[in-house]
């Protein structure tokens, strides 16, 4: 196990959610939950971040910010998406104006599901999402070019 | 007047115990109502359909050819609505939520209820 | 040369988990023009009522919100019952009326979180949060959800709270009350705070009223408008004071909710006394036709479904008025001048809902 | 117990009179919101509210109807009339901060001015 | 024992080698302590490693290729600063090199031309203004009652350093809260990113550079401390403890007060600071003759 | 005899190139000849370092009197122009003080001319002086080569403006031999002289584009100075009164004659001086003087002009020493340093934040001087000499830039280092060693904290230098941030700078760099000596910090070397905003589907530091402080 593990650093964005799993995100930093104990900090900032939460589904107005901070963040990088809305659109998959899950847009590595996801299972989650940034650190140590190819066109 | 009115507060709690949960090694919260996900049991299922119709996100897929009741969990909001209307019961809210996962994909659940099929309406189901 | 500073205020933006979106004109430090802009978490979800039987469409205005998600069930199946002629059981008011205060007082604890959160003091945060999971715990306990309490249905509740618990659930109020007192005096009382609150966003009661301010935000500015008054659910039966306080500042705004707290505790309690025993719901059969403009008080302010239906099962039209978006021109006065530094503490002081808002 | 409320259905060309009267009278605007009714055809609400006392202005116009803004009295009615604008290409003319359709930005246009039927995703 | 003439520069290495070790506990304590204010569990204690070890794993992200000079300067003058300090330097010379390595940090904010490093780079201006005369103030005090500036000859002073300089401790004490990036005075940047500024000055850098502004800080951490000792110097044990409750203190101040704005930041260093310290001095100044040995 | 002959030499060389030049039409050979003539000047001074380094002081006695009569008429032919020009403009408060200083000079000649004997020594000369003529000679005629090219834009640029560039050079090269007039000089009467050329320079000066702004600011400065040479004027007389065979108007003489009678004339020469110095009551003119061209604002704020203001009060330093006199005019800069520094902050006008930091350091130095203890005497000379280079190579990089953008704002300068990255680099050195460890105004800061402590009152000095000097260090550090910041896609302009241009700055940004590594060899070759001579004993920075601060320049050298080598190669992406996409660059799509540019712009928290807040105070506060030394001296006299 490497650093990348014991300091994943998050970034959270709300696509369009209903709050449900939003607050529960929030929730799981709180006291009860308190996720600091896995070095879990949420830092609200693209660029610090190595684990990118997404909670609700994509939209018409939404898709282009939530690639903007995916491309932001450095790799390597995960994506959870946090809820069936960002899983696939939930509830709310038929409406005009939904996309679909945020994997519509970028690129998810682990599901969480629930209406609204609780924040066990948002620690599970992002538990899951540690291994995944792991093999992707290797996979960019052996092979620097590749992991910078998807969001290579930042510039 | 109130300057560091939080102070009381504050060194109270660093002296107490955390009220951390320490989720996974000690187990999650849960309450016997807590919604967690549907089961089904295959064996009461008269494949009715009515799950299928009063579901709000059209998660549950009901194949009466291939004795099939599958319902997808990255788009169940588990609202208990199946549940509640389920004539047979054979369906039950858990209250275990279902783990995340890399892939979505379906359960499946194969009816093992044996009645002679009555003639039903088709539905389509989403996608 | 204009020396002004141009700051895309989000939508990804830390302080606000709900993306909005500003572009503050800066100078310095002090705001020249804010525009906001949203739309960003519209799904248009409305629109469903065409494709969602009326009794279905209960799990999608639950979760317009992840907050006052009871409430907006709640009201929905009000509105509907106005329209078909449904008396509930009084059982089932009551039970509305509980639930709906303690969504009240979830709301205003995350509420104070955030709050505590966008001036920058995270223990006041991580109290009013460490309180609310108490409170999340009664739903989970009572409806088996933390967030979506799916307990509403037309024509009554969905579930019962067994007179024990109910007695448990207000005997635990009395030490909620005690630890929301702490918390509140230091909102209340703490002069950083008030640094912080004090005579910013200040929102005279003319504006307010005029510029459609409802709720906590209507209230602080001294406009006495609670829809509780209305005597919806169990309120007609129940003792609701209403609080006000008139300076109009975010402290204001943040006095009316630290109140409310109290009276919600108070309006729990008390209808945990009277409760009657009995049913908890009734049939219903037919379908909705007329329509209806249902209000209800949420955390935030004034609600309003309006209804229509046609005589089918599927809803001509429901249209979902939440007190964020009319308290949005009152915030787009309050930003006007103010610090940089004041912007989330403003956002946030009229406790922006835009999930609901924009639908 | 039922909350006060009445509709009373006007002419495009009176709202601007009715309101002001609404106005002068103290009430507050709740809200204004639209309903498809026809093919064409549009009910817009104007709710205002006094003492709990809820009072709707119905008119009913058509897509094409120019429908005067209220801004000049309810400086808030903004955002409804550009969410009208947004949703049911209802034309407002005149609002005080005019978004252009950018108020909410949906991947149709006016979503709820087209009919979608049952069933298929738009 | 090492020879007389070798000490400064062993001293510093010493610094350079321990400091970030040293300074990177500080912040895990602090941070476990934050936790427990707040009644969490909180992270490892080693956690601040874990960061750091990560961040240097990471992608090296920039907006422009500057930003790594401006940081890796940064860093290094952070660490020549508390290296001369620890050597016994001058302590002018100190803050000198101090407030350099601050600018280099601005530097960094202001070259990435984004709105929120640009604005947590004016802010960080404010706040290197705001300290920084309490800071000369402090240097000028220990002056006055030791006879010297090098911080070899006042460690050595048997002098109770803090009798004499009671108000310039506590103008010292309220400039740490700036300097430590706490509440009240986390304007520009602040440990949790709940605020307007997302994270200020700090912004725009991620990866490597990002350690290496942590790692600078630990120096900084240790630094800023090492002047808490020298107000006890006469006795290292007081010294230690005065340190433990400065920071406990400091801890505690973050934990009970909100963020205030710039103005009231720049108002309480310079007149609750300044005064406290001026006065100090003054009264100093007046009774020089009668008292120092 | 040698070094008299370097003296008289710089004093008239210069005079005669001005004269070639008054006279040469073609550009060409007005070109060669400021070069050639900037080229001797130069080297002259650096000659007269190499001859007279070891020396220490030295009278010279020139005869004089052809010259005393020459100097009266040429002064009264000057006050007799600027009576036509200032009833001609309607400056009355010009005129009256025209008349008020003739009248006195007509006096003090009719009733002292005969008693006066025939001054021994007119020229003097010591290590001061050479640090003084370096300055003019070096710097002075580097800006007369950078102003070729400069004018010549100017006036493509300013097609309405008279193109009177025959007289412009002249009247720079007469302000330069009279500044080498007024170092090398003993004898006050012929320092009055000088004096008064300088301000006559000055006023010409500013006013050269003749439009309404600058000839009012012309005669705001000119009225200003005048005060301060009516003071002058009251001083000789007060001399001659005391000894009517004035011998006491060498300078030498009534330095070394006491505080009971030195100290009138040095209060009333001081406070000419801080009127030519721009010290708070008077800072105006000089922010006003921003009206003329840029070569003329360099000129005035880093050799000349201003340099004489403290370079006599530096002069009187001695005689000010512990009394409570000096300790006013100390104040006086003090207020001037901490204000000044405020208020540049509010300044966007990169001129003019060059100003109030300009009339800011004067203030400390004139703080130094008035408190006049030997080593704060030796830190007023060093920053004299480190403020001369880097408040040069700012002004003519700002008007480069200037020319090149066509702003002087600094908010137009975002993103220099993309579009004109070396002389970005040039001003990031000039600007750095204003404020920044380890060049040269941060020693001189340090030092004056080490000397003000020893000082009596010095504390007050501390406390407003820890004040200031954090003002400075904010308008400096955001200006910086402004030019360093890297807009994306934006063209560079440099290409098309003349090269002369460049030689000039390069040697400028080159003194910077070097003045501040052998800043301990000018000060024990040149300061140290000096004052040893004056107060008997001298101070130096100890070893152990030199070597750190070279090393630390050293670190700062090769620090731009480590971006060669990267372990890892970065990747580029867009700034943080919010989420929002930038489209194109710096735009993004906003509120309302407007499309926004980025911008940024830097603080001025101008209802904390403007101008209108902080001038009134500070104008107060000084008048009184000047009131105070003024009745002080008046009970000296009675
Ligand atoms: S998954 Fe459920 S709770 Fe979460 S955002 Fe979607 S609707 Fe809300
Ligand atoms: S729980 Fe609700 S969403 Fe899930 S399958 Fe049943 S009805 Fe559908
Ligand atoms: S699960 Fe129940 S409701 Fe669904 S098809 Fe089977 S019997 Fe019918
Ligand atoms: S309700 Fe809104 S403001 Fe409050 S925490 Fe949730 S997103 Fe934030
Ligand atoms: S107002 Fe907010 S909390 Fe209430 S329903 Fe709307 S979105 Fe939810
Ligand atoms: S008001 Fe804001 S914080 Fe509250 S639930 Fe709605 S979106 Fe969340
Ligand atoms: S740059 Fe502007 S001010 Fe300078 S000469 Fe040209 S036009 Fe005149
Ligand atoms: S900078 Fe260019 S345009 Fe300006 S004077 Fe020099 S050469 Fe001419």
């Amino acid at each position: 196990m490497t650093y990348l593990a014991k300091s994943p650093w998050i970034v959270h964005y709300d696509g369009s959610s209903c709050n449900g799993c939003d607050i529960e995100v929030l929730a799981a930093l709180t006291p009860i939950y308190d996720v600091e104990r896995f070095g879990i900090v949420n830092t609200g900032n693209p660029k610090h971040a190595d684990i990118f939460l997404v909670t609700g589904s994509v939209n018409e107005k939404n898709r282009e910010i939530v690639k903007n901070t995916y491309d932001q963040m450095p790799e390597p990088k995960v994506v959870v998406a946090i809820g069936i809305c960002a899983a696939t659109g939930g509830i709310f998959r038929e409406c005009y104006n939904v996309m679909g899950g945020i994997d519509k847009v970028i690129p998810v590595d682990v599901y969480v599901p629930g209406c609204a996801a609780r924040p066990e299972s948002i620690i599970d989650g992002v538990v899951q999402a540690l291994g995944i940034l792991e093999a992707k650190r290797k996979a960019m140590n052996e092979n620097p070019g590749a992991a910078k190819k998807p969001a290579g066109d930042a510039r | 007047m109130g300057f560091f009115e939080m102070t009381k507060t504050a060194l109270k709690t660093v002296l107490s115990r955390p009220v951390t949960i320490l989720y996974p090694y000690q187990p999650a919260k849960k309450t016997g109502l807590t919604r967690g996900h549907v089961v089904q049991d295959g064996s009461k299922c008269i494949s009715c359909s009515i799950c299928v119709k009063k579901c709000p996100s059209q998660a549950i897929l009901l194949n009466k050819e291939a004795k099939t009741w599958q319902i997808d969990r990255f788009r169940c909001v588990v609202c208990n609505s199946c549940v509640d209307t389920c004539p047979t019961k054979c369906l039950s809210m858990d209250t275990q939520y279902t783990a995340p996962a890399s892939k979505q994909g379906v359960e499946v659940f194969t009816i093992t209820y044996v009645k002679p099929p009555k003639p039903e309406k088709k539905e389509e189901p989403k996608e | 040369m204009t020396k002004q500073i141009i700051v895309p205020f989000g939508p990804q933006h830390p302080v606000l988990p709900e993306p909005i979106h500003l572009d503050l004109v800066l100078e310095d430090e002090r705001v020249v023009d804010a525009i906001p802009s949203i739309g960003y978490i519209h799904r248009g979800f409305e629109k469903l009522v065409e494709k969602r039987e009326f009794t279905e469409y209960v799990y999608i205005a639950e979760r317009t919100c992840g907050i006052c998600s009871f409430i907006h069930g709640a009201t929905y199946c009000q509105g509907i019952e106005q329209i078909m002629k449904i008396e509930v059981p009084e059982r089932a008011d009551y039970l509305r009326t509980i639930w709906s205060e303690y969504s009240r007082l979830h709301s205003h604890l995350l509420w104070l979180g955030c709050f505590a959160d966008s001036f920058g003091f995270e223990n006041l945060f991580m109290a009013a949060w460490r309180i609310r999971e108490r409170i999340l715990d009664v739903f989970e306990q009572t409806t088996g959800g933390r967030v979506i309490q799916g307990s509403c249905k037309i024509g009554g509740v969905r579930r019962d709270i067994a007179n024990d618990k109910l007695s448990g659930m207000s005997r635990d109020l009395d030490s909620i009350r005690k630890e929301i007192g702490e918390l509140t005096t230091v909102f209340l009382n703490d002069d950083t705070v008030r640094h912080r609150t004090r005579n910013i966003g200040v929102l005279s009661r003319d504006d307010a009223y005029h510029l459609g301010a409802v709720g906590p935000t209507a209230r602080g500015s001294g406009v006495a408008i609670d829809l509780r008054k209305t005597g919806y659910g169990a309120y007609d039966r129940l003792n609701v004071p209403v609080i006000t306080d008139s300076c109009g500042d975010c402290y204001s705004r943040c006095y009316v909710r630290c109140k409310e707290l109290f009276t919600s505790i108070d309006l729990i309690q008390q209808a945990i006394t009277e409760i009657p025993d009995g049913p908890i719901d009734v049939k219903v059969t037919g379908a909705p036709n007329g329509e209806y403009f249902m209000r209800a008080e949420q955390p935030r302010g004034e609600l309003v479904h309006y209804l229509k239906g046609n005589g089918t099962k599927f809803l001509v039209r429901s249209r979902i008025r939440t007190p964020t978006l009319t308290n949005i021109p009152p915030l787009v006065k309050m930003l006007q001048g103010c610090e940089l530094a004041d912007v989330p503490v403003i956002v946030l002081s009229i406790d922006p809902c835009i999930s609901c808002t924009e639908r | 117990m039922k909350q006060e409320q009445s509709i009373i259905p006007i002419d495009v060309g009176q709202l601007i009179g009715s309101v002001e009267q609404c106005r002068n009278e103290g009430y507050r605007l709740a809200q204004i919101g639209c309903t498809k009714v026809g093919d064409n055809d549009f009910e817009v609400n104007y709710s205002f509210d006094k003492d709990y006392v809820l009072k709707n202005l119905r008119i009913t116009v058509t897509a094409e109807t120019e429908v005067p803004s209220i801004t000049g009295m309810y400086w808030g009615a903004f955002v409804y009339e550009n969410e009208m604008h947004d949703l049911f290409g209802i034309q407002v003319k005149g609002i005080n901060i005019d978004f252009k359709g950018t108020f909410i930005q949906t991947a149709i246009k006016y979503p709820f001015g087209v009919s979608i039927s049952k069933g298929e995703k738009p | 024992m090492i020879p007389e003439p070798w000490t400064p520069f062993v001293n510093a290495i010493i610094y350079l080698l321990l400091a970030p070790v040293v300074g990177g506990l500080v912040a895990g304590i602090d941070r476990k302590v934050t936790a427990r204010m707040q009644g969490r569990v909180g992270p490892p204690l080693l956690q601040p490693f874990y960061d750091v070890g990560k961040l240097f794993e990471k992608e090296n992200l920039v907006v422009t290729t500057t930003q790594n000079f401006y940081v890796l300067s940064y860093l290094v003058f952070m660490a020549v600063s508390g290296a001369l300090f620890f050597s016994g330097g001058d302590m002018l010379l100190v803050i000198f090199a101090f407030t350099l390595s601050h600018i280099f940090l601005v530097l960094g904010a202001y070259a990435s031309y984004s709105p929120y490093s640009h604005v947590g780079a004016e802010r960080e201006l404010i706040q290197i203004i705001a300290y920084e005369p309490m800071i000369i103030i402090t240097a000028v005090g220990m002056y006055m009652v030791t006879k010297s500036f090098y911080v070899g000859t006042i460690v050595q002073s048997p002098i109770p350093i803090v009798l004499y300089l009671p108000g310039v401790f506590i103008g010292y004490l309220i400039v740490l809260t700036i300097k430590l990036r706490k509440s009240p005075f986390d304007l520009s940047t602040s440990h949790h990113a709940h605020q307007e500024l997302v994270k200020g000055v700090t912004t725009d850098f991620a990866g490597p550079n990002l350690g290496k502004l942590e790692i600078a800080h630990w120096y900084e951490y240790v630094f800023l401390l090492g002047v808490v000792y020298l107000f006890f110097a006469w006795n290292p044990i007081l010294a230690i403890a005065a340190i433990i409750i400065a920071y406990f203190l400091e801890i505690l101040i973050d934990n009970t007060t909100s963020r205030v704005k710039w103005q009231m930041t720049l108002r309480s260093a310079w007149l609750v600071a300044g005064t406290l310290g001026i006065i100090n001095l003054g009264v100093l100044y007046y009774l020089r003759m009668v008292v120092v040995p | 005899m040698q070094i008299v002959q370097l003296l008289i030499y710089l004093i008239l060389f210069p005079l005669i190139a001005a004269v070639f030049l008054l006279f040469a039409k073609k550009g060409f050979e007005r070109g060669w000849i400021v070069k050639l003539s900037a080229l001797g000047i130069g080297a002259v001074s650096l000659w007269l370092l190499v001859a007279g380094f070891d020396k220490g002081l030295i009278t010279y006695s020139v005869s004089g009197r052809i010259f005393d009569l020459a100097m009266l008429i040429i002064e009264l032919v000057i006050a007799a122009y600027l009576l036509w020009l200032g009833l001609r403009h309607k400056k009355y408060s010009v005129v009256i003080l025209v008349l008020i200083q003739a009248a006195l000079l007509i006096w003090f000649e009719a009733s002292f001319g005969h008693t006066i004997v025939e001054l021994p020594n007119n020229l003097f000369f010591d290590q001061f002086s050479i640090i003084m003529a370096l300055i003019i000679g070096i710097i002075g005629s580097l800006i007369c080569v950078y102003a070729l090219g400069y004018m010549e834009t100017y006036h493509e640029h300013h097609k309405d403006i008279a193109d009177r560039r025959g007289m412009f050079f002249f009247v720079l090269f007469v302000f330069l031999s009279a500044m080498f007039g007024l170092v090398f000089s003993n004898n006050l009467m012929w320092i009055l002289f000088f004096w008064e050329i300088t301000t006559f320079c000055s006023f010409i000066l500013i006013g050269y584009s003749q439009t309404e702004e600058a000839t009012n600011n012309a005669f705001l400065a000119l009225a200003m100075n005048m005060l301060g040479g009516v003071a002058f004027v009251a001083a000789l007389i007060y001399i001659a009164t005391l000894d009517p065979s004035g011998r006491l108007l060498e300078l030498g003489a009534l330095l070394s004659s006491g505080y009971a009678i030195a100290i009138v004339p040095a209060v009333l020469i001081c406070f000419a001086g801080l009127t030519k110095a721009a010290q708070m009551p008077f800072s105006s003119w000089l922010v006003g003087a921003m009206v003329a061209p840029t070569p003329v604002s360099a000129l005035l704020h880093s050799s000349t002009m201003v340099k004489a203001g403290v370079y006599i009060i530096v002069r009187f330093a001695p005689v000010l020493s512990g009394t409570t006199e000096g300790m006013m005019i100390a104040m006086v800069g003090g207020v001037t340093f901490l204000l000044t520094s405020c208020m540049a902050i509010s300044q966007s006008n990169a001129k003019k934040v060059l100003a109030y930091s300009t009339i800011a350091n004067l203030g400390l130095i004139v703080a130094c001087a008035g408190v006049g203890t030997y080593n704060l005497m030796w830190v007023a000379i060093l920053l004299i000499i480190f403020h001369a280079i880097a408040k040069s190579l700012l002004f003519l990089c700002v008007g480069t830039v200037e020319h090149r953008i066509g702003s002087r704002d600094i908010e137009d300068m975002g993103g220099l280092i993309e579009r004109m990255p070396k002389l970005a680099i040039m001003m990031f050195i000039g600007m750095a060693g204003m404020f920044l460890a380890p060049f040269g105004m941060i020693i001189s800061k340090w030092a004056a904290i080490e000397a003000f402590i020893q000082a009596p009152f010095g504390l007050i000095f501390i406390i407003i230098l820890a004040f200031g000097g954090s003002a400075t260090l904010f308008f400096w550090s955001k200006w910086m941030g402004k030019i360093i910041s890297v807009m994306r896609h934006q063209e560079n302009v440099e290409h098309s700078i003349r090269q002369e241009k460049w030689v000039v700055l390069w040697i400028l940004t080159g003194l910077v760099v070097i003045v501040a590594l052998i800043f301990p060899l000018i000060s024990s070759a040149l300061i140290e000596p000096f004052i040893m001579q004056i107060y008997g004993h001298t101070t130096r920075l100890s070893e152990a910090n030199i070597t750190i601060m070279l090393l630390m320049m050293g670190l700062l050298i090769i620090m731009p070397f480590s971006m060669l080598f990267q372990s890892k190669t970065p990747k580029i992406a867009p700034p943080y905003m919010g989420g929002m996409t930038t489209v194109g660059d710096m735009k993004y799509i906003g509120s309302a589907g407007v499309s926004r540019n980025l911008v940024l712009s830097n603080y001025y928290l101008r209802n904390y530091f403007g101008e209108e807040r902080l001038f009134m105070p500070g104008t107060l506060a000084c008048w009184g402080l000047i009131l105070i030394a003024f009745i002080m001296v008046a009970g000296v006299i009675l």
